[in-house]
């Protein structure tokens, strides 16, 4: 699905030319969730942006291929580029509400992003938009369709983003940390709703985020990076299980462990 | 003995004609060298008890008492100097120190408030003593903030706090934005601090898997109530309040496989906007009776330290429910 | 219905209905502005030390004549009971006469402000299209060369004053190419006199004159540049950053993500951050009133602000009174009809 | 710097570390500070071909030339001589006129730095007051209170004060927000000590920004003024009143009058504006 070879980035700042990632590889296969794991700087945000040429102007991917779906998007002309995201490849980021625009109706931008690649009457649109709003759990869809951005709750502007990002039926979603920005109550349920709607369309999934404890119960593969350099990659049974790099080890080490691990007696016997 | 003790704080807060309940009817006290967590989402009030706890904003109602004195009733200049003992961890490491004084100068700031009679030697020599017990070196003091990292900056917070030698400690999530192998490593630097002084810290914190490696007792605060309080053990490995199940079932275990039982809550949190003439979950609730919502709720003890907020919880008989609806 | 549900529609219904009053209530403030207004231009005046008797006389007056002037003015009169027939004055809409021309002020208002109005329009156009257009180059193309050539134009205009554009202006335009008319007003002096209504531009646009267009636009030309170029750098720094910073934002990165146009993209970064070039627009307005002044008088434009100046140099006290409450009232509506293109275009407009 | 380590460092000396900072990091502030440190100096200082306040009738309207390198005007005054000598009284006075808004600025805007509803208020009152043609204000003031160059400097202020209050204002604002300064209340700082130690030296950046730029304006409201005939004492020469002079032959073609002047000028405020883009750079990379 997504074959990332050699990658490598730089940034041009005051100091000079910084290396962000360096010779990043790993391997998305189609169906399967992978879990980009790293603490602050590690370059997990570098990468994924570097794979969707979506750098800042003063970034650059100067080494190295990003094979999807047999193309190579590092070499891929902007125009070409831009017909993939979006379509074939949904990203979901980590602020909801940075992610949408405050002043245009969510109904407009679901327009933009479905006219971006597809010609679409506007009746059909608002019927599809409706339908996408209630496979995420929106309710009340058409109030939410024509109101804006900062009347939603965090959670709620989390499922338009998500419901914007599958418009299309990519068969890859990139997702940045896309439950950092929320209540801890709410962060749950948004990746159980990643989770579905990426099993549900037969998706693969890479995840970009810091708390192993989601890559443990989200993903099938884990790909570790430290200082711009992916350090381990496998299998996450493996990995976490019998990790074979220091690094790792230490991530896993510092992890506190959770003094509820016995399981947790169930709520009073109510089915929720 | 307890060094702090807070009895049916109250803060309101008036937004827009609006009554905010930022805290509501708390009660709390912490022991000498005790570790008290609070912890709950954001906008459960937490960080206001926190504030509330140190003297810098006095509640709408209700007494904080340190060491036997109401701080409300302290002057302004009895509340300056009793801040030598009491102190404050923030959350964001590099906010919280001034980018333009140098790392040695904001740790002797609080000698040179409370400590006037030192000289610059002594008070160098004291900044050194502190720089190395947080695990810097005396090369540190000249350099700014900004030139340090994230861990070296929260050391240099609480060096600052500890060096007027302060009885209780309000840390204000002082760990969420570290990285989390940095984390750890502050983490055993307070509790060897705590062991080393004898000091208190209230801990405040939204991660359940941090409190539980450094807290005595845990309160569990939703919409500016406490819902559950007890020793953090008890707690954590049998939480009876379902807003305590919810936030442990968020964390997620590192052990592939483990998932744990998801306890899901409806919707998302809403303004505290009136005192609650009801349970603060009702709505929310994946439990919920009709009572819920019709029945004041308030923590009632489930055995001798552990107290609940839950009409529905072992402790309670049937016939308690039966009040008028 | 769940609270968080029940939360956002009360958040709906918040916002729906207290637009009315919003409106209103920016209403309600224009009468006490108004009082502040009179009343400042009547005690400015009054605080300051000059005498306008002897600015009229000469230097070399007697004391007589002074008196009589004086009395002639209503200076004699106790400063409150001149106040309060100021007041009863300016509520009927008098506004006094001038001192020198004995005009009634009202009257000359109605021959120059129309002039000012026209001059200070289309430099305000002209500033924010060119302004916006340079901004918005420089943020898109941000620390790349065409950044770099925009923000240099901006700082060469920006350091230029407008009255000494104008001049340049002249001296390129008009002697050497010769495509500008003389600076010498708004027509030529062989059209004769105005055609009845005093905006000139506007009116033979929609009576369809168009020789009198074109004298009128020649003659606009080189006031309008002269002023428009050197406030165009401010509008232009202002987009700059406010662009610079929207197209950095995550709603953009998202944008790009979801595979939009550039040209949507950069729409939507406009989008969010046009309120604060519209902002802007109030808070320029006043010096661009008092920029068009001096160019008025360069260009002999007639228009208030040259008007108010030789009030000014002569102590004309009413012509000094005049203009400040009709500048106080062009920016005024100014604010008022800014702040209702704000509520129209951006949501998030709190009414409390 | 060992020694010095723990001693409290004065605002000067902080500013002045600051400034060689800077210095050696940006170019903008070397080539802007510089060119404006060599106007001033040769204003003073540069040998003068001819005496710039006396006329010489026999050389009148004489356009540039090996003589007269700037041409002369109407009078027979040296162009050259006058825009050079003009430098002595606009920019020492345009620094004169900064340095008291920005004295105004931190005098009205830290105090105003509280939330209140006064303060809000005075706000209020502040914006009403920045919307009006204040050049048109300051023209009154001056020609009402006398032709006097000090009268200028109330001029400045009047525009520029504002600006200074609302800035400082703004930025102490967002810094008694900050975390940093709830850290040294919490310590026991009294309020003094919070506003000059911790509020004040985070408040220096944007100050030399917006002095920079405020000079650049005060020697546009100078020229504007001059080029009124506000405020000026013929025979000494300023930028403002040659324009003037100027204005009424350039439409003859005698453009060295105006323009020789006018680029003095431009140049000032280019090189005041090129050292506060530097400095802002400074900042921002800070």
């Amino acid at each position: 699905m997504l074959r990332v070879t050699g990658l490598t980035s730089q940034f041009r700042g005051r100091a000079g030319v910084v290396r962000a990632i360096d010779d990043v590889t790993f391997e998305v296969p189609a169906g399967e969730a992978v879990g980009i794991v790293g603490e602050t700087g590690s370059g997990k945000s570098v990468t994924i942006r570097s794979v969707l040429g979506l750098l800042p102007s003063y970034g650059k991917v100067v080494g190295g291929s990003a094979e999807f779906e047999g193309t190579d998007l590092v070499k891929l002309h902007r125009n070409r580029l831009r017909e993939i995201r979006g379509a074939r490849i949904g990203f979901v980021a980590q602020n909801p509400f940075g992610s949408l625009n405050p002043v245009l109706s969510i109904e407009k931008q679901f327009r933009n992003v479905m006219r971006a690649h597809r010609k679409i009457s506007r009746t059909d649109l608002r019927d599809l938009a409706i339908e996408r709003l209630e496979s995420v759990q929106v309710r009340g869809p058409e109030r939410v369709l024509r109101g804006f951005a900062h009347e939603l709750s965090g959670g709620m502007a989390q499922r338009v983003v998500i419901a914007l990002a599958m418009l299309h039926d990519p068969s890859l979603v990139i997702a940045d940390e896309p439950t950092t920005a929320l209540d801890v109550t709410v962060q749950r349920q948004i990746l159980d709703l990643i989770d579905t709607q990426v099993k549900q369309g037969g998706r693969s999934l890479l995840l970009v985020t810091h708390d192993l404890g989601v890559v443990a119960q989200y993903c099938h593969r884990v790909v570790v990076m430290k200082s711009g350099k992916v350090v381990e990659t496998g299998l996450v049974a493996d990995v976490f299980t019998n990790p074979s790099h220091d690094y790792t080890r230490q991530l896993l080490a510092a992890v506190p462990p959770a003094p509820w691990a016995q399981a947790v007696p169930s709520l009073s016997g109510q089915e929720v | 003995m307890s060094i702090m003790e807070l009895h049916d704080v109250n803060q309101v807060f008036r937004r827009g004609g609006k009554e905010v309940y930022a805290v509501n009817g708390v009660s709390l006290s912490v022991e000498k060298g005790e570790t008290v967590a609070v912890i709950g989402e954001s906008g459960s009030g937490k960080s206001t008890l926190g504030r509330i706890a140190l003297g810098l904003i006095t509640p709408t109602s209700g007494e904080v008492v340190f060491d036997g004195t109401n701080l409300g009733a302290l002057s302004k200049k009895d509340m300056r100097a009793m801040r030598s003992r009491l102190q404050v961890v923030f959350q964001e490491p590099y906010e919280s120190l001034n980018p333009r004084i140098k790392v040695g100068n904001i740790i002797a700031e609080p000698l040179l408030i409370h400590r006037p009679e030192l000289s610059r030697a002594q008070r160098m020599e004291k900044v050194v003593e502190i720089l190395e017990r947080v695990g810097l070196t005396a090369e540190h003091a000249d350099r700014l903030p900004r030139n340090l990292s994230g861990g070296q900056q929260q050391r240099i917070g609480i060096a600052r706090a500890i060096i007027t030698e302060p009885e209780l400690v309000v840390l204000d999530e002082p760990t969420s934005s570290l990285d989390v192998s940095v984390r750890a490593r502050v983490l055993d630097l307070l509790r060897d601090l705590q062991r080393e002084r004898d000091i208190s810290y209230v801990f405040i914190s939204h991660d359940l898997a941090t409190v539980g490696l450094i807290s005595d007792r845990v309160a569990v605060m939703y919409l500016g109530k406490v819902v559950e309080q007890g020793p953090t053990q008890e707690v954590l490995t049998n939480p009876r309040h379902p807003y305590t199940k919810a936030l442990l079932s968020a964390t997620l275990s590192t052990v592939v496989g483990q998932k744990r039982e998801h306890v899901p809550l409806r919707g998302e949190i809403p303004n505290p906007s009136k005192a609650p003439t009801k349970c603060v979950l009702s709505g929310r609730c994946p439990i919920e009776v009709p009572e819920c919502s019709s029945w004041p709720v308030s923590l009632l003890p489930v055995d001798e330290r552990h107290d609940v907020a839950c009409l529905l919880t072992e402790a309670r008989e049937p016939a308690e429910l039966g009040g008028p609806l | 219905m769940t609270t968080a549900e029940a939360a956002q529609v009360a958040v709906k219904e918040k916002r729906r209905r207290p637009v009315l009053r919003y409106v209103l209530k920016r209403v309600a403030i224009v009468p006490i502005s108004l009082f502040i207004l009179g009343s400042v231009s009547f005690f400015l005046v009054f605080l300051i030390p000059g005498d306008p008797a002897i600015t009229i006389l000469g230097d070399f007056a007697t004391k007589e004549q002074i008196a009589h002037v004086n009395s002639q003015l209503g200076l004699d009169k106790p400063l409150m009971e001149r106040y309060f027939s100021f007041w009863a004055n300016l509520l009927q809409g008098d506004l006094g006469t001038s001192f020198f021309t004995n005009e009634p002020i009202l009257h000359e208002l109605g021959k120059f402000l129309p002039n000012t109005i026209e001059l200070v329009f289309f430099a305000l156009i002209f500033a924010i299209t060119l302004g916006m257009t340079i901004g918005v180059i420089g943020a898109y193309f941000a620390r790349r060369m065409p950044d770099r050539l925009m923000s240099g134009i901006t700082s060469v205009l920006q350091s230029v004053p407008d009255f000494f554009l104008a001049l340049v202006g002249i001296y390129v335009f008009f002697f050497l190419l010769g495509w500008a008319p003389a600076p010498i007003g708004r027509l030529p002096i062989t059209s004769g006199s105005a055609d009845g209504t005093p905006f000139l531009i506007f009116n033979s646009l929609f009576t369809g004159n168009w020789d009198r267009l074109g004298e009128a636009v020649s003659h606009a030309a080189l006031p309008v540049m002269s002023l428009g170029l050197v406030y165009a750098s401010y509008f232009a720094k202002t987009a700059r950053g406010s662009m610079g910073t929207a197209l950095t934002t995550p709603q953009v990165e998202f944008a790009r993500a979801c595979g939009l146009r550039e040209r949507t993209v950069v729409y939507y970064a406009f989008a969010a951050s046009r309120t604060t070039v519209i902002t802007y627009i109030a808070i320029l307005f006043g010096s661009l009133l008092g920029g068009a002044a001096i160019v008025e008088r360069v260009f002999n434009w007639r228009g208030m602000g040259q008007w108010a100046l030789d009030g000014v140099l002569k102590v004309d006290v009413p012509i000094i009174q005049g203009f400040v409450v009709t500048a106080g009232l062009l920016t005024l509506t100014l604010f008022l009809l800014l702040d209702l293109v704000v509520l129209f275009l951006d949501p998030r407009v709190s009414y409390e | 710097m060992s020694d010095t380590t723990f001693a409290q460092p004065s605002a000067l000396s902080q500013v002045f570390t600051k400034t060689v900072n800077y210095v050696r990091a940006s170019p903008g502030i070397v080539v802007g500070g510089g060119m404006l440190a060599l106007m001033l100096l040769a204003s003073f200082l540069a040998p003068l071909p001819y005496d710039p306040m006396t006329p010489d009738p026999t050389a009148v309207l004489k356009a540039p030339s090996g003589e007269y390198i700037f041409g002369t005007d109407a009078n027979g005054f040296d162009v050259f001589s006058r825009v050079i000598a003009a430098g002595r009284s606009d920019l020492p006075l345009a620094l004169m006129g900064t340095l008291a808004s920005l004295v105004i600025g931190l005098l009205i805007g830290l105090p105003l730095s509280v939330k209140s509803k006064w303060s809000e208020g005075f706000m209020r009152a502040l914006d009403a007051f920045q919307s009006f043609p204040l050049i048109v204000l300051s023209v009154t003031i001056v020609s009402l209170t006398g032709n006097d160059i000090q009268n200028i400097l109330y001029a400045i202020v009047i525009i520029n004060g504002p600006r200074f209050i609302r800035l400082i204002r703004g930025e102490a604002l967002s810094i008694r927000d900050g975390r940093f300064i709830e850290a040294a209340i919490a310590t026991g700082a009294r309020p003094r000590r919070v506003v000059f130690r911790h509020i004040m030296p985070n408040v220096v950046d944007v100050c030399l920004v917006q002095c920079s730029l405020t000079t650049a304006n005060a020697v546009i409201v100078i020229a504007a003024l001059n080029f009124l005939g506000i405020g000026v004492s013929p025979p000494t020469p300023t930028w403002g009143s040659m324009v003037q002079v100027g204005a009424q032959a350039i439409s003859t073609g005698q453009w060295w009058i105006a323009i020789w002047p006018g680029v003095a000028i431009f140049i000032a405020i280019a090189s005041l504006n090129m050292l506060a883009n530097g400095i802002q750079r400074q900042v921002e990379g800070s």
